[in-house]
């Protein structure tokens, strides 16, 4: 059977020439980069470049990157380590609704803990209002983290307006810039950020690996503690191998940036065509325009989430509804219900996240078998003879 | 997973004896069951779902198991005894096998309702 | 040159086979744990298996494994994570003067923050007294942390009888066996323990990959969070090949423990006899019998340990002095001073950790070099001639 | 590196115009300078350290810098000169370059004191 993954967005395979690269890391040139023999310092050399090559494709200085486990680490260090720097200056911490799980429960964590939080809502296509930041400033505030692109449905956010806003005023300014790294640019001048997210895997580099840009001047309490790598920042035995991998992956994505975005926006438009046009009573959900170049994320209407991608998965097609994080879980999207969609629309939605290697051979696949998949679960749905249903959403019949 | 490829009994029936629906309250899911009841036994039995893979495959298995029950014996099947049947559930589908004998029961009971209230 | 690894302590080279496997889940199963589909499952059944595999090697169950981003990450887990889960029981911590910077770097930023600690002193073979635990502890005791084999001596700690000592009594148990793991036999029955650190990158595993034990019922905190991952407990996605390559590790751990055990030992024993004969004023560190099988330190009067590092290395050997972590710092040993060794002798410390790979020719080739090197170092010192230097300590002229 | 490998000018003099011992406050690393001095001129100089690789590197350039110099010239050699010398050293190592000038400092010191106390 052929096998069609449009999940990217949840992982991506890593690159054979990154594989090969860490494999030589873990096999030969295995030394502890803290070591001062030879050993440890071809790993440190090694360990420095790719701090080198990750600053280099988001436009930073290598002594600002701090390796952490993931984009989650990073995230979480972003969030505590601001707030427990800065508790003398302020409590209150904004962020937005569409969150990764990431960012948002390491706030409602610290909410918990007696920090203020404002939670700003996003519109029906998933953007955040500058105003909306505006207007949740207070004396208080410590810090703002709005994610770059979402991961669910892929809308840019306007992070370089929001870093115009916040310029000046002693507030620390977080990305979480996971999904959009290697799809739109990323650069943390452009943006005005003070820190920002990355993750490999989401980049055709290792599991396990992110870093968190800290700007110069910033501070961070450290999470981890330890031996003191990183300069102090974050403890632990550094993954050499696999920040090694990261850094080849920042190199390659760099090179390809622009043409991998016209093919990922070539397969996607195709997408988005062929599904409104062979299936009725669907939605797209995302921006229009402002949105990364590999997401397609459509509301089916009548049918469940689960049952088509369990339908997709025995035509040996790999997608998600929300995220890969969340998709073993009950609860609808909370992406898609801050857009205002519906409990029951919300649990009908699929993510298709195109990645490198997708051909139009791919999309053209999905696009044979998935009007079936949907017509077959609609016949099996209550919801679909009786037009029954939601009336509170975006979406009608 | 056969009783998700190729659920049985999927379908409506026009003028059923008795129909339950339900919502399932953890996840949202709808799961709706059709009877066909003549003499105390379940003569037919349809179901709609609007729910996931687990679901879909408990719907299918519990209509394979009451064809031709008496109402007795059909409301003696419990969300368990489906999971069962089904060599089991993980942990976090168990509530979706309540759909489907929530949804039995209801029916049995929409069933009972006309037949009092007819007589 | 010949090159010689003797660093095991600080890191291992990855097993081939392991490196393999890591591969093939890099590149083609490459799915997210957490996706329903086909990908995603085929990662998620090895991701457990490789949990078994882990469990299997410390006698554990596979729900009680935790992974993390490595031995700090999982020591720093469970000191902050029952410091915060058992706050309202008490706020006193007990562990003991040698322990690696993970775990006291961490106790000592718990102490900023209002927890009490108690920093147990070891003998001067670098071994922790029951009876010291005994009356170190109080109504308010939460937590007890004490490593299993330490990096730089190599002494191993009577952790089933402080086992036996705490039990039943409420305390938390915590060990950090990342360096006698594979090395000596670590089941955590035994050893009474409920808390266990694990790391990948000592046992010819991946660097990057570690994890906590936690026996049922032990409450922690966790300290990354997110999506929701390992229970819960940490989130993050999975760095599923690094996981699957620890699990492997283990599992080959397990086969060749005797094996491992009895080749080190030859080695070791060679090595600290051929030091010993042709070397003079040299002190073996640590405990002559409860010591892991790969650990040589020896103490090399007049000299300077970095000079005699870089010397080795110009031979084309790889040793250490100190951890790894700190032999990037100008502090001497902590391990070495809390054993009562002065400063000057504890600053001419050299470590060997012998590891699977090393032949008796590897150990004849150090025995060739060092005497020639300490010769030239020691002609070079300012203590060599004036017999001044150090009268408080243990190693006497 | 080479100075390391090959370090010059190591050991003593046994009737030194100056010497100077110094311990490095930051580490505790150990050195000594001798010098031998005529006409204001150092016309030998020899050290011996406990001490790190930089130490022992930074020592032996400043040996060789200050051969042939006269006190005054000496005097002027800084941490940051030596350390320019050898192509610079890194910033956890700058320290390690104050032992060997602090050491030169007080061998001149040393034979400052020597020339006043013996006229
Ligand atoms: C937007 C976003 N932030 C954070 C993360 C977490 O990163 P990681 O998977 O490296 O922990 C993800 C992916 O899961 C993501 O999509
Ligand atoms: C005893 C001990 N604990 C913890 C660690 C830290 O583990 P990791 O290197 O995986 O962060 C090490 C090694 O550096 C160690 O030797
Ligand atoms: S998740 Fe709703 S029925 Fe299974
Ligand atoms: S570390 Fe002491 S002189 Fe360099």
């Amino acid at each position: 059977m052929r096998r069609v993954y449009l999940d990217n967005s949840a992982t991506t395979p890593v690159d054979p020439e990154v594989a090969e690269l860490i494999l030589t890391y873990y096999t030969t040139k295995y030394g502890n980069p803290s070591s001062i023999h030879s050993f440890g310092r071809e790993a440190k050399k090694a360990l420095e470049d790719a701090r080198q090559q990750v600053a280099d494709f988001i436009g930073a200085k290598s002594a600002q990157i701090v390796f952490t486990s993931g984009g989650t680490e990073a995230d979480n260090m972003a969030v505590l380590g601001t707030a427990y720097a800065n508790k003398h200056k302020g409590n209150h911490i904004i962020t937005s609704a569409i969150e990764h799980h990431a960012i948002l429960d390491t706030c409602l964590y610290l909410e918990k803990q007696g920090f203020k939080l404002t939670i700003l809502p996003v519109d029906e296509d998933g953007l955040l209002h500058v105003e909306d930041v505006e207007k949740a400033l207070t004396p208080e505030t410590i810090l703002v983290s709005v994610m770059h692109a979402n991961n669910e449905v892929g809308t840019v956010q306007p992070i370089a307006e929001i870093g115009k806003l916040l310029k000046g005023k002693g507030i620390v300014f977080h990305t979480d810039a996971v999904q959009s790294l290697g799809k739109i640019p990323v650069n943390v001048d452009d943006l005005g950020v003070d820190l920002l997210t990355a993750s490999a895997h989401k980049i055709y580099g290792p599991k396990g690996v992110g870093c968190l840009y800290i700007r110069k001047g910033t501070r961070i309490e450290a999470l981890v503690h330890g031996g003191g790598q990183e300069r102090k920042r974050r403890s632990g035995t550094e993954n050499t191998p696999g920040i090694i991998g990261f850094g080849k992956a920042c190199e390659l994505a760099g090179q390809r940036l622009e043409a991998d975005a016209a093919h990922l926006k070539n397969l996607r438009e195709l997408m988005i065509k062929g599904i409104m046009e062979t299936i009725p009573d669907v939605k797209l959900n995302g921006h229009p325009t402002e949105r990364i170049p590999n997401n397609v994320n459509v509301s089916i209407r009548y049918v469940e989430g689960e049952s088509l991608l369990l339908s997709l998965d025995m035509n040996g097609i790999a997608a998600s509804s929300g995220s890969a994080c969340t998709s073993g879980s009950l609860d609808p999207s909370h992406v898609l219900l801050a857009m205002g969609i519906c409990h029951e629309i919300a649990h009908g939605s699929l993510r298709f996240s195109l990645g490198r290697a997708n051909t139009v051979e791919d999309i053209d696949y999905v696009l044979e078998k998935l009007p079936g998949i949907v017509e077959r679960l609609r016949a099996m749905s209550p919801l679909y003879d009786n037009e029954r249903g939601c009336n509170s959403c975006t979406l009608k019949k | 997973m056969d009783h998700f490829t190729n659920p049985r009994n999927v379908g409506e029936i026009a003028e059923a004896s008795g129909v339950g629906e339900v919502g399932n309250p953890t996840c949202g899911d709808i799961m709706r069951i059709y009877l066909d009841i003549e003499d105390n036994i379940i003569k037919d039995v349809k179901f709609k779902t609007f729910g996931c893979g687990a679901a879909v495959a408990t719907s299918s298995m519990v209509t394979e198991m009451v064809k031709g029950k008496t109402i007795e014996e059909a409301l003696q099947i419990s969300n368990k005894a489906v999971a069962e049947a089904l060599d089991g559930l993980p942990p976090a589908k168990m509530h979706c096998s309540n759909l489907a004998a929530d949804a039995l029961h209801e029916a049995i009971k929409d069933y009972v309702a006309k037949q009092q209230s007819g007589k």
